[in-house]
């Protein structure tokens, strides 16, 4: 059951450059549980879309099946979205975005949805690098059939059932980055101050965009044994560097005053202003991204922030060589070679 | 007692696989055709890539049946695996061309066929000193004593030679001397042997040949399909084949683009899904698979269904279960195509029987996913889609328009006055009115799932809302019966009580098998059946017929079963009492619905409060 | 006027999930149970994990009836979101427990209604200070409050509660305190208001209650199975975790190792794949799941139909299609089941109707996978499954011994003199004989596939041993219908022409449906239906009736479907004419079958060279 | 159709210690393509089994579906086998595995096979740490269906059909070793001396030992312009080093001379001799391990050996404590609780 939520706002909500508040960018009224993690990073898309001035009917949300994958209902709701079946998001928006390359897709899974029933579809995903934000609200269990462990829990963590998982975990940013994805990031639901740049950056992004967001879940996952609980992440989590995003039309931004240490162009003209701290990545290098992860886990942290980018890669459509105008809006002039050439095959087969 | 024939006759090649045989074998065939004379070429291969027996069936038919006929009259044994099998199969009075390099060996002495040895092997050997070359051109070789042995013009077959050489001449004089020396071979030995032979006749009109899978690709660019994921399995792969190799010829934009996106997709599941997404947003998309691809996709083709989204899906049907014998035929997917995914689900599939019809049926396939807003299953088969087949040429008219079906745009939004919703049935087809992702800032976006929902697309469990859903599906099930292309009905004679009923590619063999009856005095009406849900002339058909021969390829009688259950003939005396609303169904509902029936009344199957107003 | 009863009305309880409710209701149900009065609970609960409506029904039925009866006499109305509703489903005459810390609004005025106002909300604000409590003990107030107002033994429930807590003591005293908080309350306010009671019977005799999933778990156990792969998902998840939790008790080896290997796998295809190969391999093993988790075990369903390997399936049905309503019961999976795969494959079904049922047929399950050597579905559903059911209690005769079906071991492979075939019919029922990997040194080793096979498991693309296996086929499933459960078939009155049929859980309101039309002097005549394929003695039922009810729980009359496809009524107008070999059907022998037929002889419906001797 | 192999062998052909003479590891007659490269493995496969001495009924050899999953047919007749669906596999050898842990499986796949439509099972499979040797049969490419690219062909490698793949490479070691996999090994079909041992030491295992043995498709990616051919792989090998391998019961081995830089024990007594070359790894760690393929991929490399080790990693029976005994050996008085027990448990349910 969902209900509408109000739309009154105090006539003075700040509104953004299409004259939008960020209530234009809500949904309905979440029916996850109090303090569910998840409600969080659905705030933060809500967010960044505000932000970045998006048209909202010009997004299309899509997801799977799990706490995580019903959140779409929850945001933006003047976008069209698609909950489609357990674990195969990816090939659903594959053929979506095929169909209209001209939207931004967000795509919302769980760990269970992504990292089980959805792996193949997920790696495949990566590899045709779609142009597309992922995101994995990722809480280590399967929140909506009651807390089994998900195969993102790590080795020795054990949800409120009390059993230690015993299996290695799958790290999808680590996969993400050996399969070639241009942007990848891991993040806090807890975290909006680093979770919203990095949705923008990824929206921004030209490809496929991972943002793997630590998201508790406060019923099955929250206790003390599991390293996904709001406690242990908060205290295990290392900032990689902090960045903001400079969308192509704006001219200049107030913003936290690190020093920038690099600054990186994207795709549509927008910029990325990387701030370096000192557990900083070197987040153009495959090789040193890849071994950081390595490293951290040993060490028991979790790096957060932007991972990898590389902002050369070329999108699916890109890859192969399709139209610029979305396959959804040719005319039957366009697509149908006629009567004459029909003849003209008829000749060919006799 | 020799055959003796002109123009009718049933020659089978044995060859090993991936020795360049197929080619050679289809261009006697293509020839035979040429000669103006229907020719029926059928591929008997294994589910290997190099070394096995591996057949080919020309039928010469004159009459123009271009089904399998059975048995065999002359045969080209080019196999030594297979030369006993390939020998007995012979009918009384037919021939066996074999390489006589070496002689045959002992029990090959039937005194009712007719030996025709041709070294081939030797004269390879002799004419050629490359090993690839000594392949290749045995085969060429015994075509070019076919030629002479069945009359043939020997032009049609050199010109052949050069059309299909025409960017690489040189390879021309060495295939036309190759046929030159089997024919020479053949005249020297065996001058008025053969008693079949091939003559000129005007009997094809405009008929072509093409492969089924070659059509169905095609009838999707012709469709305007634009997306499709697939993964390979045979026998599907050349629908995709086909449809790129067309796409990539018609289907470019003045930048050089495609406008088509293809994708190999990592599993069927992918694929299908692919195609679904694609045609949510909008695009005509499809896939194409076989047995083990459709049993997979059963759960996304249940989601497409109960979201209602549009999708074309291609079955090239394969001898099953399971692997099966993936390079033979069958039409035993029926059940799991009409019936495919859990719940109550229902698919639409649309079954064509020659390369015209799969065209046809294909571009067809995405008005009638578009109109209905449900999943098309087109059910083909491995001997329709990977065979040539002589068929009707195409036809487009170019007046005609894509049905998109109801779809609402900006426009249709902006002057809308009532509240729309995405399920609503305002027109009682059953079918509401959709809307494209960015159609529209702040009018008709909605939220698409496989959970139960409203009007509005809303989630609910509440039962009746349900209910009334799922009823709405059965209406538009009921609309669907004339949206899908409508059965084939013959009398032969319209007081006889005999039919038959078939489908597919068993349709040929059967109007074959009828003419012959009726030579014999026996008048039996057909009913070609061309898609699922079931129209009401089949249901008079069956009606009125007393004795009815159901034919076709499986195991289980599967069409049979599916006219059974769908029609309830003879079973009035068996009614349903069901309950849908996800609660556990009630005594006092099912008490009071028997007394109603019980008393003659006409109530409606379900004991939900929703139909049938009796309590909570 | 109000409702007056002993020991037989309805009541439901509306709440918020996630907030306790449920056990609060249970104790509630086991209550009355233990009283000695058969009771039947329902949880009517959303796809969702707290906030959310949700309602629990229990029917207090002295007579026995433990199907749902429809309609509601009594309503404890926790959940404000719903307050309307819940009042608005009460019978004329019946009761409307409600929270009064707030005075109901407006429009609350039926005067067929009894109100029973009782300020839950604030005597826990009065009496407890952590919110957590507030809320538990809310419910626990309102139970206490029932025990009142129906009279029922006070002891009964205090003693529950001592029971419940034996490990936590503390919470005792609380608990009891709240229990006597609402009854005193009740007592105060509202003496002789309820015509309703609960009141000692000796009713129960040795009954059990449980649900039916933890039942299949612990016949997993009973019969057997050590390996089970699994994967999430409602309504079968109860299945997999009663199986652990009996397993984990009674299945520890003497080193503290487990006796049983539970994997959670990634999805539902490594489940059911996971299954297959530990039966291959010798050890009973199965898997549990829902209908997308069965549309997604299609394809892996025709190997082990074609490969004829054992494995165990639960199917626990949910409302579909698609997702559907994941916490709604349905009866859906009827024709997904017995036809899952592509191909001419069908599945053997059991279905349970109680959790004795389910115990003993999960059992059984194994005997019947291994004697068959096929799959086995046990088709149950989401209120057999999850809600406890009153049931007999479970029974286990000490030698009963597991029937593994024809396995050979060392010895006989060691004496046999025959050449041994894994596939080859000894016996004349159409099952060979197994052996299982590590077996013997040197005898009997076979290669397994989906694809074509001959007696000896070689693969093979020869058309007629291709046939000769699918029929063996045909002949397993014959000797199937005796060796799956029987019907259960009860004559009212043998002259009787009205029947009806039913299976799982329709068959308990089917039943006190027609004990009531019986009271009238309507007598039907019943048959349950316990498996597929279906017996004979279902066929010779339906003929002795004209007229039937088939009573299920889904929209398009499925296992009416199966009965009428399967048996064929009426319709011996219809005959099949078949070709399975995987070449084309061919014209000749069409014409020749026809011929034979119309003849009247009585001839195989296969075309083929191989059953029908009609050329090759 | 499949013949058997004439067994008749010279009288003098060496025996095992089980007095086996190599051609009882043999199966039925090939019937794949001349020159194929998976016959070349079948071979190395019957050479290991028989070199180790392993009984062949205490064998299992298990496939999906392809040209690669038809071998087991081809070695190994006195086992029995199970060519089960396609990209399954890894689920069915799991389920056998469980239901007997004492036999040795042999996993067969092909890339297409393992790398698309068994990603997901793949990768699920490593990280339970199954029992198995997993041999990938990787051509770049779908033989069976007649060529098309498979998800381990390089970007920009083209088969026969001529189209260069647009796609992002699936490396199957890098993956395996992110999932913790114990033993990681790429070979080449052509080079018989590397993969015996490889083989071997992945039998002698304890856990999933992974074999990526480079196997090209004569008929459809042999050509110039794939990187699965003969030639580019003979080209571009680059070996990390050998070893060999000293079965437990043995005492001495006569080996090639090179120098023993590392001796390493396995599970079952048997010991790893490791023969560093100038390439050579450090194949215990997972970092340098990682970086080193990365680098390979770099510069055009295929790195081939043993990439990485580590005997201490607990197989999937080990971790879910399952008892040592076979399951399928248990009879009904181990395994049924009985009437008394069921009793008590009708008891606590009044
Ligand atoms: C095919 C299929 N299998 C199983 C399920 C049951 N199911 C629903 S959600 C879910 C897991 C959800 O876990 P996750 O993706 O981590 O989401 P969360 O609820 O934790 O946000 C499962 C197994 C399903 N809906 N479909
Ligand atoms: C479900 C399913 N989809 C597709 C196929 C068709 N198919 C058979 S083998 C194969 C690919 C084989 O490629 P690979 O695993 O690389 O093996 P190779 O033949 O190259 O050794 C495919 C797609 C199938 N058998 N089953
Ligand atoms: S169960 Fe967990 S994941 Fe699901 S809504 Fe509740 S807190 Fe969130
Ligand atoms: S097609 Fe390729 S992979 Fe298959 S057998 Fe031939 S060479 Fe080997
Ligand atoms: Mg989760
Ligand atoms: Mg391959």
């Amino acid at each position: 059951m969902s209900y509408l939520k109000s739309t009154f706002r105090h006539p003075e909500s700040p509104k953004n450059k299409l004259g939008y508040t960020e209530a234009v960018y809500e949904g309905a009224l979440s029916t996850l549980c109090a303090g569910c993690g998840h409600d969080s990073v659905s705030n933060s898309i809500i967010k960044a879309c505000f932000e970045l001035s998006l048209e909202p009917h010009k997004i299309a949300k899509m997801s799977g099946i799990g706490c995580s994958s019903k959140t779409p209902a929850y945001f933006l709701r003047s976008s069209h979205g698609f909950n489609s079946v357990h674990g195969r998001m990816p090939s659903v928006t594959t053929g979506a975005n095929m169909a209209n390359r001209d939207l931004t897709f967000i795509g919302i899974s769980g760990d269970g949805d992504t990292a089980s029933i959805g792996m193949g579809q997920f790696m495949h995903l990566v590899r045709r690098n779609l142009n597309m934000v992922y995101i994995c609200m990722n809480n280590g269990v399967y929140g909506l059939t009651k807390g089994q462990d998900s195969a993102t829990a790590d080795i020795g963590s054990a949800s409120k059932k009390g059993v230690p998982n015993m299996f290695e975990p799958m790290d999808l940013c680590e996969l993400a980055i050996s399969l070639g994805s241009g942007y990848v990031a891991r993040s806090f639901s807890g975290d909006k101050s680093q979770l919203v740049p990095l949705i923008e950056g990824a929206i921004k992004h030209n490809g496929f965009a991972l943002i793997d967001c630590i998201s508790p879940c406060v019923t099955f996952n929250n206790n003390n044994a599991s390293t996904k609980s709001y406690e242990w992440v908060r205290d295990h989590k290392e900032a990689t560097g902090t960045f903001d995003l400079v969308p192509e039309e704006q001219e200049i931004v107030v913003q936290q005053p690190n020093q920038i240490l690099e600054t990186i162009s994207l795709h549509d003209g927008s910029v990325l202003n990387l701030h370096r701290q000192p557990h900083s990545l070197d987040i153009q290098s495959r090789e040193s991204v890849l071994s950081s992860l390595e490293e951290a886990r040993q060490n028991e942290q979790m790096l957060t922030g932007l991972l990898y980018l590389n902002t050369d890669s070329r999108n699916t459509h890109e890859l192969i060589n399709s139209s610029e105008k979305p396959m959804n809006s040719f005319t039957k002039d366009e697509l149908c070679p006629g009567s004459t050439i029909l003849e003209s095959i008829n000749e060919s087969l006799r | 007692m020799r055959l003796e024939a002109i123009n009718e006759f049933v020659i089978r090649f044995a060859n090993v696989n991936g020795t360049g045989s197929a080619s050679a074998n289809n261009m006697f065939s293509k020839a035979v055709f040429r000669m103006g004379v229907p020719v029926s070429p059928k591929n008997i291969f294994p589910s290997n890539i190099q070394g096995l027996p591996t057949w080919f069936e020309v039928r010469v038919t004159e009459s123009g049946y271009l089904g399998s006929r059975g048995d065999v009259d002359f045969v080209v044994a080019i196999n030594g695996q297979t030369l006993r099998k390939d020998y007995d199969t012979l009918v009384p009075g037919g021939y066996f061309l074999y390489d006589s390099t070496k002689a045959l060996p002992r029990g090959f002495e039937r005194d009712d066929v007719i030996d025709i040895g041709i070294p081939l092997t030797q004269m390879c050997i002799d004419n050629y000193s490359n090993p690839r070359q000594r392949q290749l051109f045995k085969n060429i070789i015994y075509v070019g004593a076919l030629a002479y042995l069945f009359n043939m013009e020997f032009e049609v077959l050199t010109n052949m030679v050069k059309e299909q050489f025409a960017k690489k001449e040189k390879l021309i004089p060495p295939n036309v001397g190759a046929l030159e020396l089997g024919y020479n071979y053949a005249k020297e030995h065996y001058p008025d042997t053969c008693g079949l032979s091939v003559s000129r006749r005007d009997n094809v009109g405009d008929a072509i040949m093409i492969d089924g899978n070659s059509a169905t690709g095609l009838g999707a660019v012709y469709g305007g399909a634009t997306v499709c994921g697939w993964y390979p399995i045979t026998p599907s792969t050349s629908v995709v084949e086909g449809f790129e190799k067309y796409a990539k010829k018609y289907r470019i934009d003045e930048h050089g683009k495609n406008k088509f996106a293809l994708l190999q997709s990592e599993d069927e599941l992918s694929a299908i899904g692919m195609a679904i997404g694609a045609n949510w947003m909008g695009a005509r998309a499809f896939t194409a698979t076989s047995g083990p691809g459709l049993s997979l996709m059963g759960e996304f083709l249940g989601l497409a269904y109960f979201a209602e989204i549009p999708v074309v899906l291609v079955d090239v049907q394969r001898s099953g279960p399971s692997t099966g014998m993936p390079t033979r035929t069958q039409q035993s997917d029926v059940l799991s195509a009409a019936y495919a995914s859990h719940g109550d689900t229902k698919q639409v599939v649309l079954i064509p029987c020659d390369p015209a019809d799969c065209f046809e049926m294909m571009a067809k396939a995405f008005d009638v996913a578009d109109r209905l807003q449900t999943p098309v299953i087109v059910l083909s088969d491995l001997d329709l889609g990977m065979n040539d087949h002589m068929s009707r040429p195409f036809v487009w008219d170019d007046n005609r328009e894509y049905d998109r079906g109801k779809v609402l745009n900006a426009e249709q939004l902006e002057n809308m006055k009532e509240r729309w919703g995405r399920y609503k049935d305002v027109d009682g087809d059953g079918i509401g009115y959709r809307t494209y992702p960015g159609t529209h800032p702040t009018k008709g976006a909605y939220f698409t799932r496989g959970s139960s929902h409203d009007d509005y697309a809303a989630y609910t469990e509440d039962s009746s809302v349900y209910e009334a859903n799922m009823e709405r599906l059965v209406l538009k099930w009921e609309t669907a019966k004339d949206v899908a292309p409508h059965p084939q009905i013959k009398y032969r004679d319209k007081d006889s009580k005999i039919a038959a009923i078939f489908y597919g590619t068993s349709a040929q063999a059967s109007y074959e098998a009828l003419d012959g009856l009726e030579a014999e005095g026996i008048k039996i009406n057909t009913c070609r059946i061309k898609s699922f849900p079931f129209h009401n002339d089949i249901g008079s058909f069956i009606q009125e017929h007393d004795q009815i021969f159901v034919i076709e390829q499986n195991r289980d009688g599967q069409m049979r079963s599916l006219l059974i259950s769908e029609f309830n003939f003879g079973t009035n005396r068996m009614q349903s009492i069901l309950n849908i609303d996800g609660m556990p169904i009630r005594a006092r509902r099912i008490k009071r619905k028997i007394e109603r029936m019980l008393n003659g009344e006409k109530v409606s199957p379900f004991t939900t409060a929703h139909s049938s107003v009796e309590g909570a």
